[in-house]
């Protein structure tokens, strides 16, 4: 790997997989990035909304909280919390949610609650926020985060939000129809669910990264597709769309590194 | 009927011990001078209930004024956690928290149904997740058309809620611009309501028909405090000091450093202290 | 994606035989033109939805267009009662006329589930009102927390809703203002939608961030329709022509005149003469 | 009765009768002049919403539909419909609920929808529209209606919205918390629900009107109470704001009536 960094495979290889005409819920951090980077590129009409109820938004910088000023001043309107969630969210409106997760099962299963017990927890996380309806409501979730041991993980303390529960046919059983996690991006691989058993397997490995690699970041034993490839490296475009914002981001915030 | 006052005047008036109470701002328009002066009033025992509790309860909670949380994301947005708040869950410090946790839907849900003055809220939520299975106030009812089950949480409906928002008039209305989050129904759900506000205007000539206004018969009190939302912002008044946020993350982790900072900040000022803090951010907006 | 188009087009790509259609705007920016071309194009066996059918929904089901009729007001604003509704309810002319019958409460929450994506909605309502006896869709739940009895009814989900508009921008988004009624619901809470509008222009610049935008991604279909509100209103474009409200009823008490008016009026004209129609009332607002 | 009509009489009686402080829902017709009487005499900061969504309205004239655009022009703010019948209505938010009736009953129970049955009907009129829930969730509701026997019977075709019910204590056996029918303005008289079995009652007669004249144009036997008193005449203020208004209403509206 040279010329880009493991995290900036991450962001692109996110952002590639947002089409044009696609209505994303953004969450923050990675996703945030991964969204405007697929603006900035291939993707100048996607629909990027935030749970503050900005509702195609375009910033010029990366916004350091679901709800900074740009967001609405950018965006084609702004609505309150509670019609975000029903007319937007559970009106079946977002094509793609886009998560990111403390801990993350083989089965795209969400924890970003508790580490230990909920009622005396070891570590008390910030808690699902808007994750739990994201997961059921959008057509289809997107998942990104770096990977290690503490994160991918075998069983998770708590389901935050819902992704393939135990596997198979989980989520029709509970009555939903939405098609939950299709996609994994870590700083590392691409993975996609099986579509048996749904369980997370490496469909792709980013330039320079190995099977070992992977397995030893991940807290349960790696599948890999038998058609595995390389992730094309990033473009110049790409590179130079990201590294710019995030430039301009640092700028705005005063040096301030966004989350 | 709206009375313009003192916010010492608006909190002792209209929040006492044992109150639930909710201080909402959805990112935009946090009501941090009341916030402050209900610390500096000592209040006790109250029932806080926020969808993003942030640094405003932090603060609450750790001097000791919170008995309950009622909340659904307790991190300090683009930061971390919520050092005092996590405290006081997982050390009982400065004393316990008892904590009522839902997701974002529901608590949106549930402020929207005490706005609507209904006994609880009706959604599709919470499908396969664990906060069902620890929080005894998320039920179910089946559609009586369609045999689904849908999600039900009990309807929100403090005994006073504090919002901060850009103006009111000399009647008492008031306008809230821009992310507007959740408060207006914060507002009607609640018994009382208490605002604060960068400016008075004499009226809101020219202003959008659909803007989002609430009538000064919806509120008990207003008081003027320019910069009275600060370290959050206020649309077109002034920028979110991102700054602050971040270095709360190091204050918050040391009991005595919090201490220190809160005796230095708050309990040893008043609410003419904010617009000086804004003046610096009045430019980058 | 919105596509610009013609109203017939547009009319022809999304109303089919025998779908539920509403044509909402609550007394401001009811779509007439559209309702004329879906007149024109002789669609049949409709279930009409509506709040307060008014005129447009006495000249639909005048000439035979609907099945059935979902409503809470059937009267001609400040004037009286609707004679071709009469007519169809009373005499079976021209054909019988199935009726759902519910409250303008109802109704509203109806459409706001249906936009929220519910199988019904959740209300305080039909206390003691004979409704609740002859329209077996009034049903109730009981609240699982207080044990309160609540009034439940269908959601409202169209095949294709019809809206009228002021403005469009050139990627295709609506922007509604002034009395919004239940436009943005009825919209959200369909499969299909068309709107027509009195302009196109380049972009919103300067519109307030909490106005009642509907994104182009939202609606299929927007005609260019100066006018196609009449005799409605368009609030900043012209005023509500009272006259017209006052005439219809002299029209529709008689089958032959009104057969000769919509002949004269709509069957031979197109979506251009609205225009006209309201020239003079362009200055009244 | 010299010097004003009948219906003059009604509409201020009607517009007495409310406070500075109210927050008013207004139908359309005599109810909406009588609101505006009262903001234009002694009630100026008194809030008028109409079902449309606008809150705090001041037309200059009076509206022909509960949607006119002078509603929205001169209001403090205009929400949505379901806004309006949520959070204004179901809220608990209006003090007073002005309606008018085709039918009504002694117990102030109000027809508006069928003369004859419900499925083959002999006169279909426009049915309830807001009433049902105006009629439950008001603080208290105002009746306002010219006497006549058709439309003061003794029986209702239909209950559009209840009043008392039956009488005595039929609210709160319904789970109704709030106040119901507290006055009838007619054309000839005021009344009010006796406090026990809720029927209304005579309390005063306008100037020059006859029990005989109450009892000839009602359909049940009218009770008349103990203090019976007269109306006083309308003032000089009174009319002169209430014609002022009429006179205005008609030349804006091209010489219509307003129903």
């Amino acid at each position: 790997m040279t010329g880009f960094t493991s995290d900036e495979m991450m962001t692109i290889a996110a952002a590639r997989a947002l089409k044009n005409d696609d209505v994303c819920f953004v969450g923050i951090g990675a996703p945030s990035a991964a969204c405007n980077v697929a603006r900035l590129t291939h993707a100048p009409d996607i629909t990027l909304i935030y749970e503050s109820g900005t509702i195609g938004t375009a910033p010029d910088v990366l916004p350091l909280s679901i709800g900074d000023g740009e967001l609405c001043e950018t965006a084609v309107t702004t609505v309150s919390v509670p019609e975000m969630f029903r007319y937007w969210l559970q009106g079946g409106r977002i094509s793609v949610g886009f998560l990111g997760a403390a801990q993350l099962d083989r089965f795209g299963n969400i924890n970003t609650t508790v580490i230990g017990d909920y009622h005396r927890p070891k570590v008390r996380l910030p808690g699902g926020g808007g994750a739990p309806e994201i997961a059921s409501s959008c057509g289809e979730i997107f998942i990104t985060m770096k990977q290690s041991k503490r994160g991918l993980v075998d069983k998770i303390d708590f389901f935050t939000s819902f992704g393939h529960g135990e596997g198979g046919h989980a989520r029709e059983r509970l009555g939903l129809r939405t098609k939950g996690p299709t996609l994994l991006i870590t700083d590392l691989a691409i993975w996609k669910p099986d579509p048996e058993t749904k369980e997370f397997t490496v469909t792709a490995l980013h330039p320079g990264v190995t099977r070992e690699a992977v397995q030893e970041t991940c807290g349960w034993p790696v599948r890999f597709a038998p058609g595995l490839v390389e992730t094309p490296a990033p473009t110049a475009l790409e590179l130079d769309t990201l590294r710019a914002l995030r430039a301009r981001t640092a700028a705005a915030h005063g040096g301030q590194e966004v989350a | 009927m709206a009375t313009f006052m003192s916010l010492a005047e608006a909190v002792s008036g209209n929040l006492f011990d044992g109150d639930t109470a909710a201080f909402e701002g959805f990112t935009h328009l946090i009501p941090h001078a009341a916030a402050h002066e209900a610390i500096r009033q000592g209040r006790r025992d109250l029932t806080l209930v926020r969808m993003t509790p942030d640094i405003v309860y932090d603060q609450m909670i750790g001097m000791g004024l919170a008995k309950k949380l009622i909340f659904s994301y307790a991190g300090n947005p683009g930061v971390g956690l919520l050092r005092r708040l996590r405290d006081a869950v997982e050390n009982d410090w400065p004393h316990p928290v008892e904590i009522e946790e839902h997701s974002h839907a529901a608590m949106a849900n549930a402020y929207e149904a005490g706005a609507a003055g209904l006994p609880c809220a009706v959604f599709r939520g919470y499908k396969g997740a664990s906060l069902a299975k620890v929080n005894p106030n998320i039920r179910s009812i089946i559609c009586p058309f369609t045999g689904e089950e849908l999600a039900a949480v009990p309807s929100i409906r403090p005994d006073v809620t504090f919002i901060h928002a850009q103006k009111a008039n000399r009647r008492g209305d008031v306008l809230v611009e821009g992310i507007i989050g959740i408060q207006k129904e914060a507002v009607l759900a609640a018994r009382r309501a208490v605002v604060t506000v960068e400016e008075v205007v004499e009226d809101f000539a020219g202003v959008h028909p659909n803007a989002c206004v609430l009538p000064h018969w919806t509120v008990k009190a207003i008081a003027v405090v320019p910069g009275g939302a600060h370290p959050s912002y206020a649309h077109g008044y002034y920028a979110r000091d991102n700054r602050s946020y971040l270095e709360w993350d190091a204050i918050a982790a040391d009991r005595e450093a919090f201490m220190a900072w809160m005796k230095q900040n708050v309990l040893d000022k008043d609410a003419d202290v904010f617009a000086g803090r804004v003046a610096a951010l009045r430019a980058a907006r």
